[in-house]
């Protein structure tokens, strides 16, 4: 579905943050890019979003070029992002959140019944529609934030860090979320700090080091692997 | 600081040489008069950037000092008969007090609310003055006619020596500026401008050093106004207290290149004969062409080369290397 | 309360809506773009000159004449922005500062060569003389600019907050990333927010023709009041700016009725510099 | 090591409008120790390091400094005093050089420019970056600009450093590197005091363990010891120190 072939990302006039990084999410998937903070995880999230343009190689979405699309039309393709640190509009409310998530999307009907399925998802965002995003819990806006992401009806959903900021016994819950928005049909790319949990619900993996890939594999096998056991795990 | 490539040492002395030797090679007042204004704008752009350019406090309220420090050697010298290189002094120390005095609880205001602060203390200043009979209000002062001579700033022949004193007070604006930046207080200054949080991490106190910034810029600031008002010999509020001077401080440097010491000399060399030329040219008739064409250049310049000349100059010089 | 003092208070009320109008397109610019628009005041200028010469060669009264400024300084603002501002969004902080500087130097010396610098008025407007309500006198072209500004500036915030393109301002405003990942052309948003901003100043440009003078450089003071209303208000906040210049519309008056008439602008800036001594984000800034 | 204790923490308290992020959280720091806090995130590690380096006044509490008090004190006077911090999120001078950026920190302590340069030299040495400092602070590795923060506090001439997170995201390789230099930053005598996630490093660095948990301190000893805690694998740890 989505390929990323030799692709090297880098800041306006700094070093590259990804060398020559080449991955493959196919339909249904759940794909984790696990790795440490800097080692570009972040930034090929972004790179699929057309917030940042690869300076060689290339982003394709069922075999047609990506990386050429204007962010803004970028959710037009059937993909939503859910951004570090939830990036919400603080001063709107939660109902006026999810609906700029639905922005793209023509038809008023559809909106509707994707909002009716998202709080079914969230009861929680049910309870606080009227309130201002940033009167939230973090556990709360990070919901907030996968929902908004839900709205625009993707295909694929990328998270960036979901877990991070969120107390411990709520990140199984996000995570639990993640699972069972991908066993609705949405294909999930997951970049995580949190390697264990993301490799427990990850079909497949990839892990980043500096830049580049280092490892891939079943998300299983690799938790049980040497390296990742002595690198991200501190065993 | 880094060292300066040979490349900019030889533009730094052929610039000094051109202008000691320039009044002496072209005579006429005009382009003498031009030169002076360049001078003028170039000292103001440079006190303007050690706040601007240095510490990001982006002031529009320049010159409120320039006008402190025009009417105090002028009062100094019809009121009491003080030397007008006394009332040079004076006024710079009185700016930088006015400065203190403003800049001191102004400190916690940031950015564009830091810029419109600067513009209300300004439009305070002017209409105080406007109003203010002990300086004749919006008549404004006309300077005693003294003897001719270096010791009393004063020149009725010639332009001459106004030329050199100003070429003086630059080139010791300069001086100063370029001491700042390779002291202490230049390297605090930087600090402040990437982060407020990382300077107070580092044991900066950037209240303080703000205020010396602030300090400095207003009297160097009062000096330029002090020779303006030697220079013309007429002083009123409409003309060494309103917005667009301030406003010329801020396009000198910014067009140079700001937070680079030669940003505002380059800036003022290039927009004062500009608008100069453009005034004696095309404005004689009051028909506001050359103001359009001024404004038009300052648009176009800021949207399409917006690193100023100082940063072309620059960058070209990285691309030949 | 003196009967003087009451018509003081309304007076200040009236021109305080004429400047909330003028300053919440500023702030709207300086949300969503994070540019301070020194030009902003120079749009009032033309919208001025608009009313005044579709009054004097066409005979349009300047009440016909406010949608024709809409229209105009929409047009003018997406074009000032496109060609201008757009190339500064993504330079350093100070071309940001000083690009406007230019558009307002060269506006109004436009106007300066096209119409020289002397000052016009509008002889007889459709509205005109007073209505009388006892002890306090009401102008009547003031008063209905005042309640046409209201209703102006009304318009704009149920726009914002109302329409699906509203929330795309708003959101813009606050986390340009994240709207551009919801689909939305920050690019386009940033024109229209513009277009916006000076349309409504233009608007405001032909309420003020119907009773103060039309000159080049009318913008001056109007900029730099506009500005303090902005700041106080906090930069951003349309119901701030909408506040501040109604407290500053009345502080000038009253600021002028207790001590010296000449002095109503320095107090108004002094007010000014106390409120971000104690308050550095405004009144309703973040 | 001396008697009296480099740093106390008595009793913090920090409340944001209705939340508080920090309790009540007391501690000691013991001259030339090393100490590290760890917890969860939003637990209020980084809270509580801005209570003490002065950057936020709290609420309730004592801080004290070689005995003497110095709650509330504003943060440039803190570091003057011998207390210098680093940020989360690496905060280096863009537009200056790694010298240049070291020298600032060490103009606290003297006005004159040969001798600043000197010691900024003799540290960037001592850090491992003096092959790098004519490059701009932009211009290097995360890796290096961590490094970089640790010469900026040098420069300074702390008596207690305090690191927030200067490990996170680096590679195995470049963890030991700057591990290394902690330890010898501990043996030029100077106290230190680490905010981290990364917990190899905290087990091998660290004299002793605070652990915060929503706001509180739930348990502060030896680092064996605390990952065996339970109520700290309940918290923080997880199940990924069961193994």
């Amino acid at each position: 579905m989505l390929e990323m072939k030799n692709a090297s990302i880098g800041y306006k006039g700094g070093v590259l943050a990804v060398q020559d990084v080449s991955f493959r999410v196919k339909e249904g998937e759940v794909v984790a890019l696990v790795g440490s903070n800097g080692a570009g995880k972040s930034t090929i999230l972004r790179a699929i979003s057309g917030l940042l343009r690869p300076k060689s190689g290339e982003i394709l979405l069922n075999g047609e070029p990506l990386h050429t699309v204007p962010a803004y039309d970028i959710v037009r393709k059937g993909i939503a992002m859910v951004p570090e640190g939830r990036q919400l509009f603080g001063r709107l409310s939660v109902i006026d959140n999810l609906l700029l998530g639905a922005y793209a999307v023509e038809s008023k009907e559809e909106t509707e019944k994707t909002l009716l399925e998202v709080l079914a998802l969230f009861p929680r965002l049910e309870e606080r529609k009227g309130q201002r995003a940033e009167t939230l819990s973090g556990g709360e806006q990070q919901q907030l934030a996968i929902g908004r992401g839900l709205m625009s009806r993707p295909k694929l959903l990328m998270l960036d860090e979901p877990s991070l900021g969120i107390m411990p016994k709520l990140v199984s819950e996000i995570f639990r979320t993640v699972q069972e928005i991908s066993e609705k049909g949405v294909t999930v790319l997951l970049v995580e700090q949190n390697v264990h949990e993301a490799l427990h619900i990850a079909h497949r993996a990839y892990v980043l080091q500096t830049g580049r890939i280092v490892l891939e594999g079943n998300g299983k096998e690799l938790l049980q692997s040497d390296m990742v056991r002595q690198a991200y795990l501190g065993m | 600081m880094k060292k300066l490539a040979p490349w900019q040492i030889a533009l730094c002395v052929a610039a000094l040489v051109a202008s000691v030797a320039f009044p002496l090679v072209v005579k006429g007042t005009f382009p003498n008069h031009v030169m002076i204004m360049v001078f003028l704008f170039a000292m103001m752009g440079v006190a303007w950037n050690i706040m601007g350019g240095y510490a990001a406090m982006f002031s529009f309220g320049n010159v409120a000092f320039f006008g402190i420090g025009a009417y105090t050697s002028t009062v100094l010298l019809m009121n009491y008969n003080v030397n007008p290189w006394i009332g040079l002094v004076a006024g710079g120390l009185l700016a930088a007090a006015a400065a203190a005095a403003i800049g001191y609880p102004c400190s916690n205001i940031r950015s564009h609310y830091f810029s419109i602060a600067t513009i209300a203390f300004a439009e305070i200043v002017r209409i105080q003055f406007n109003n203010w009979k002990f300086v004749a209000a919006a008549e404004g002062l006309s300077l005693p006619i003294l003897p001719e001579g270096f010791r009393n700033f004063m020149f009725h022949s010639t332009k001459i020596p106004y030329y050199y004193i100003i070429l003086a007070l630059l080139a010791l604006s300069l001086v100063v500026c370029w001491y700042i930046s390779v002291t202490r207080m230049g390297y605090y200054l930087r600090a402040i401008k990437e982060s407020h949080e990382l300077a107070k991490g580092m044991g900066i106190s950037f209240v303080r050093y703000r205020l010396y910034a602030i300090m400095i810029s207003a009297f160097i600031t009062a000096m330029a106004g002090t020779f303006y008002a030697q220079y013309i010999l007429y002083i009123d509020p409409e003309s060494v207290l309103i917005l667009p001077i301030s406003v010329q401080c801020v396009l000198v440097t910014m067009l140079g290149g700001a937070g680079s010491i030669w940003g505002p000399v380059i800036g003022a060399a290039i927009l004062l004969p500009i608008s100069e030329v453009t005034r004696v040219w095309l404005g004689a008739k009051g028909t506001g062409i050359d103001m359009m064409i001024y404004g038009a250049l300052i648009m176009l310049i800021s949207a399409y080369q917006p690193q100023g000349v100082w940063g072309y100059i620059t960058s070209i010089g990285r691309r030949t290397k | 309360m003196s009967e003087q003092l009451v018509s003081q208070l309304v007076n200040g009320l009236l021109i305080g809506c004429m400047y909330s109008l003028i300053a919440i397109g500023l702030t709207l610019i300086w949300g969503v773009m994070n540019i301070v628009n020194f030009a902003h005041a120079d749009f009032l200028m033309i919208g001025m000159f608009t009313s005044f010469w579709l009054y004097t060669l066409y005979a349009v009264d300047p009440l016909y004449s406010i949608p024709v400024c809409a229209v105009l300084l929409f047009l003018l603002g997406w074009v000032i922005y496109k060609f201008i501002v757009s190339k500064v969004m993504t330079g350093p902080g100070l071309a940001q500062v000083v690009v406007t500087f230019g558009v307002s130097i060269f506006l109004a010396n436009l106007a300066v060569w096209l119409w020289t610098p002397d000052f016009r008025m509008i002889q007889r407007p459709l509205l005109h003389g007073t209505w009388d309500f006892g002890a306090v006198q009401l102008s009547v072209p003031k008063t209905v600019a005042s309640i046409g500004s209201v209703l102006f500036s009304a318009g704009l915030f149920l726009f914002l907050r109302m329409t699906k393109t509203g929330k795309a301002i708003l959101a813009v405003e606050m986390n340009r990333t994240s709207a551009l990942l919801m689909g939305i052309n920050t690019e386009k948003v940033n024109a229209l927010s513009f277009a916006i901003g000076t349309s409504l100043v233009g608007v405001a440009g032909a309420f003020l023709s119907m009773y103060y003078y039309i000159y080049p450089q009318v913008g001056g003071t109007f900029g730099l009041l506009s500005f303090c209303v902005v700041a106080l208000g906090g930069f951003g906040s349309i119901e701030g700016a909408f506040i501040a210049g109604i407290l500053i519309g009345i502080v000038q008056t009253l600021g002028g009725y207790f001590f010296d008439p000449a002095y109503k602008y320095a107090i108004v800036f002094a007010v000014y510099l106390v409120t971000v001594w104690i308050r550095p984000q405004g009144l309703l800034g973040w | 090591m001396s008697a009296s204790p480099c740093l106390e923490v008595r009793g913090i308290t920090k409340r944001f409008g209705g939340l508080t992020a920090n309790e009540d959280v007391s501690f000691d720091v013991a001259e030339g120790e090393i100490l590290s806090i760890i917890g969860p995130n939003g637990a209020g590690k980084s809270t509580l390091f801005n209570c003490i380096t002065g950057f936020y006044p709290p609420d309730g509490g004592k801080v004290l400094f070689r005995g003497k008090d110095i709650t509330g004190a504003s943060a440039h006077k803190i570091c003057k005093m011998g207390i210098v911090r680093t940020f989360q999120i690496v905060q280096v001078i863009s537009d200056m050089t790694v010298l240049e950026n070291v020298m600032t920190g060490a103009f606290l302590r003297t006005y004159n420019n040969r001798q600043v340069r000197a010691k900024a030299e003799e540290i960037l040495r001592f850090a491992g970056l003096y092959e790098k400092r004519d490059f701009l602070g932009t211009a290097i590795t995360i890796a290096d600009k961590k490094r970089l923060e640790v010469a900026m506090a040098l420069g300074t001439e702390p008596k207690l450093l305090m690191l927030d997170e200067a490990m996170a995201g680096l590679t195995p390789v470049e963890l030991k590197g700057i591990i290394g230099l902690l330890r010898k930053v501990r043996e030029s005598g100077v106290t230190l005091i680490i905010v981290e996630h990364v917990m190899e490093a905290v087990m091998e660095l660290s004299d002793r363990v605070v652990v915060i948990n929503s706001g509180r301190k739930i348990v502060e000893g030896a680092p064996a010891a605390i990952v065996r805690n339970p109520e700290v694998i309940q918290a923080y740890l997880g199940d990924r120190y069961h193994a």
